[in-house]
């Protein structure tokens, strides 16, 4: 069990105007798996490839338990990569894929069928070594890429988007196996991913990466429930804020006075944010509801997701049960206090406020 | 409704058949003929103009030819030519073909456009322009300044070949390969080599026949001293037998044909063994 | 720390570039070199074994031989022959290497095997049986004659780089063309021939070139009656005057170095518009 | 404003076991949009090269508004076809692809400029009408493709997967702009998606389709409560099925007897199916309330997912709040009456039901 520290990394790369990664530090506990969360073009891919070995940091320093590994060259590190493309050799057996690694050590014959026999039943594929890759599904590669990863008991694991191109219902249960197995191994790992529900439901810990900065890293429901700053919340979906003047528990904005409750950071200028998911829609005017007009709606199963007029702003609402909409088309958010959260407010102006 | 339908579907894909093989039936004729014509030469002895078909056939001049150390000597200098070119070709080409096809810079077009040059300009011209420079070096009329001068219009062929195939590589492998604990000899030799394969074998046969058809290059640096098949074919030809002459020219397409076969088979092999995956 | 990982980043770097650039120079010398030693030739008299440089620069000989009318005739004949064997190789190879490069089927191993052989058998040999051909077919010592003859060798060339093109070819735009409502002319020459376009160029420029250089077949065919650019060559070489040959020479290479040029200039402008995307 | 139908559609290709689409029949309401939702391989986007006129069915009818299309050529049809990659010619800028189909009419140029500034204001996409579309981002490009396929005014708008490329942000923006637009012009669409989301948001109704069948085809809201089959439901994501004995209003299951309510089939064999979301988590028993325990949870954010283990059966269950899990881990699942409904059993019974 290995634990990562990455400290002051920065990359720039050629001919690109802002830098890929910009003084990021993050770490890793042993045998924990954190995901790295962001937009495509954040950096993530980048970070990855440097823990990796295969591209150099401008600056910054790497560590695997508290040693630098700057200067061991990628194939010595013991940090294995996967990618979306399953990257099996198609020249081989998956038996001989998955031995890849193995022969590298110079394992014996023995101990390398044992072993790829071993992983085979791990990722649930038993039986299929004499399979060329070409003959399996998407799925099933990315199971074998997992194998042949995993049997060479690597330091680290780096996984870069390895379920992205795969169908909801393969990459569910892809994600299972793959935290199911990351436990059991306990190898410590790192997840690439655009997808929030893959980081939350697969990370012990969650990183926001957005334009080569760390934004926030947290637990999964610390960082969903309660994201640190506005633009961690825009990644967590969140698209509520109201900013204005705090003052003895009550916020003055321009949906007009709200209470909040909690700890409040300090009076005076401030910013709350609340989950779409949060806000109340109901037929009657209360604390904190404010009337409003449904201007969209649209049923998404699960979710129902609600634009409404609010004075001069729109909101968008989520419900889990479609709302009765009342005759005029008339109703009322209730923004709950206990569901109002201060963030640090780290947005540019321009964009406009609550 | 449901015959019409299939009556229309059947008349499109029929007529779009016919015109599809029209010009390829034409191909392959244009391209058959002239080795059909070939083979009853070389096999065959008086055979005069008004005649559709040979008078007499026979083995006999075609063997006997075949036997003749002249004809071994000029078959082991030509395939010993070809080899070692294809081998440097090869060597020198790789490094190139993977920088002007997988990376994109400034001045490419250029390069690409140098390396042109020597398919373009009449090998006599190339030829004399090598002769001096192989005098000056003391390589004339030994195999190794007869393989230097193959080597350009070998090389350029070759890199275009291989362009196409780094065109389609993907370095994802290699890079998975180093995180899986390989270092580089080993990503060389167990990754991209047989990746590459295929691509290599066909710049291989590329540079192979190129080399292999040689004449004047060979003669003018050769300088009599290095006679490979080609030019006891010339030869032949100014004696006018042509019986002698066919059976010089099967000689001389049996290697190419062979590699060919080879490396098509080879090929075959690495696209099943592939399949669709790469 | 920092200081010692640049340092072998930049060691890494430079031993690549070194290893790299080697066999790049090397290419380029060996290909470069010939052009200067006959531009030197033309334009030079008394050049003897000893000197490094030419005594005496002219350009007088080059100009009068250029000028005559015998030198203009073969250009002539050359560059008909050229362009037409050109033309017929695009409309014969487009459906073939559309065919091949497209869909895979079986015998497509056996169809690109065929396709190699012309490229193969020495053209002494094809000559030969296209001879007899074009002579029951009354083809023989006319131009339509030489162009067949030509299209032999050109055919497989073209079909190759064309099929280069297809395999990267995209059918979805013909496609989408057609849900857009356009018919099947206005698909042809208002989306495949753009989409082609740097493929098409390449092919053309193949086939040109392979055809301007042919003399053997040339020879056979044209009967003597057909005089091109190489065979004034040819003749030039059996004369024996160096200057005389090396305009020649220059003449021969001109209009593909400049073929060759405007097709690169072509791709250069295509690449930029379509960007990335393509 | 045109209708589509389609009866008894059937094609297969050469070389595939398995016919491509078989005995399909549906139809589209005028200016309506309906969703083709299915996994990968289901023949769905083969249904829309049928109707798009590119590819020929081997038997069945294809009708706009009531006349049949077989034999008008694809160019003649009125249909454009929209796919996952955008498809702009790269050698003509943003202008002179949206006027491509209106040159192919012969259009003035004055009316091509003034339709070209219009659709790009449509798709919000103002003033780029000099750029090229390798200079635009990706949902920039399905924009003007939208764009493109709407400035001739087709018939039919057929959508293959057009944002599963796309960033989720992107998506969802250009989900809202094609509906609007879609509506705002009244153009009957039909759109093939494997985002069961996008389906349910974006769809007047969606048919489901599994290997080249029709599984069921109603509303987003009837579809997701109440899937008529076990298939159809397995598609809207319902994983927990109950077959057994259904006598007076009580089904005889192997979890023992469980209240079901509303209008029964019949009396006898019988199966229920519950959504996953429907399921409650308590502490206490109760009716229909069956004692389980935890085997894994996952949080993903605005739901919560847990595997259960009930009897010797296992069932997975959503809550949208994280739950207070009791000491020793023993709770009750809960699966209110109103709630189980009757499904139509099409599957093989190789699969293990509850």
């Amino acid at each position: 069990m290995t634990a990562i520290a990455l400290s002051h990394l920065t990359k720039s790369y050629p001919r690109q105007a802002t830098p890929a990664l910009a003084d990021v530090s993050l770490a890793a506990e042993p045998g924990t798996l954190l995901a790295l969360l962001g937009a495509s073009g954040s950096g993530k891919s980048t970070l990855l490839k440097l823990i990796a070995g295969v591209e150099a940091p401008d600056s910054g320093e790497i560590t695997f338990d508290g040693r630098s590994i700057l200067r061991v060259p990628a194939h010595r590190r013991g940090a294995v990569l996967m990618f979306q493309k399953a990257y099996l050799f198609p020249f081989l057996s998956v038996a001989e894929n998955i031995a890849f690694g193995l022969r590298v050590q110079g394992a014996s014959r023995a101990t390398i069928q044992a072993e790829v026999r071993r992983m085979l039943a791990l990722v649930e594929l038993p039986g299929i070594e004499h399979k060329r890759p070409a003959q399996l599904s998407g799925g099933e590669q990315q199971r074998v890429a997992l194998a042949r990863a995993l049997v060479t008991r690597p330091r680290v694991l780096l996984l870069d988007e390895p379920f992205s191109s795969l169908d909801p219902t393969v990459r569910q249960t892809l994600q299972e196996a793959v935290r199911r197995i990351q436990g059991e191994l306990g190898i410590t790992t790192l997840l690439v991913t655009h997808d929030r529900g893959e980081a939350l439901a697969m990370a012990d810990r969650v990183a926001l990466i957005e334009r080569g900065e760390v934004l926030a890293c947290d637990t999964p429901r610390r960082l969903f429930e309660r994201p640190p700053t506005c633009r961690a919340a825009r990644l967590m979906g969140v698209t509520t804020f109201l900013r204005g003047e705090l003052a003895g528990g009550w916020l003055q904005s321009r949906l007009g006075a709200l209470a909040v409750c909690g700890p409040s950071p300090r009076e005076g200028r401030a910013t709350y944010a609340i989950r779409p998911e949060q806000i109340r829609l109901r037929c009657l005017p209360g604390p904190n509801a404010l009337p409003a007009r449904i201007l969209a709606q649209t049923f998404r199963g699960e979710l129902s997701e609600y634009v409404l007029q609010v004075g001069d702003a729109t909101l968008r609402v989520q419900a889990f049960q479609p709302v009765a909409i009342p005759a005029g088309g008339e109703l009322f958010v209730e923004l709950p206090p206990e569901h109002l959260f201060p963030v640090c407010d780290d947005e540019a102006s321009s964009e406009r406020p609550l | 409704m449901r015959g019409a339908n299939l009556l229309v579907t059947f008349r499109a894909a029929l007529l779009r058949r016919a015109t599809r093989a029209v010009p390829g039936a034409l191909c392959i004729a244009l391209l058959v003929g002239p080795i059909v014509a070939l083979v009853v030469y070389a096999c065959s002895t008086r055979w005069f103009f008004p005649q559709l078909l040979p008078a007499e056939w026979t083995l006999t001049p075609l063997l006997r030819q075949l036997g003749s150390p002249q004809t071994r000597v000029a078959l082991r200098a030509s395939l010993l030519t070809a080899g070692v070119t294809t081998a440097l070709a090869l060597v020198l080409g790789l490094p190139a073909a993977r920088v002007l096809g997988l990376w994109r810079f400034r001045g490419r077009t250029l390069v690409l456009l140098i390396l042109f040059l020597p398919t373009v300009v009449p090998p006599l011209a190339i030829g004399m322009g090598l002769n001096i420079l192989a005098l000056r070096l003391g390589l004339a009329g030994s195999l190794l300044g007869v393989v230097l001068v193959h080597l350009v219009p070998v090389l350029p062929y070759t890199i275009f070949a291989l362009l196409g195939v780094f065109a389609r590589y993907d370095e994802g492998y290699e890079l998975q390969a180093r995180t899986l604990g390989a270092g580089p000899l080993r990503v060389w030799f167990r990754v991209a080599w047989p990746l590459l394969g295929p691509g290599l074998t066909v710049a291989a046969l590329f540079a192979f026949l190129v080399s292999w058809s040689q004449y004047l290059l060979t003669l003018l640096i050769g300088g009599g001293r290095v006679i490979t098949l080609p030019m006891l074919l010339f030869a032949a030809v100014a004696g006018g037998n042509p019986t002698s002459i066919a059976g010089l020219a099967l000689l001389f397409a049996a290697p190419p044909v062979l590699a060919i076969a080879l490396a098509a088979r080879a090929l075959a092999a690495g696209s099943a063994e592939v399949g669709q995956q790469y």
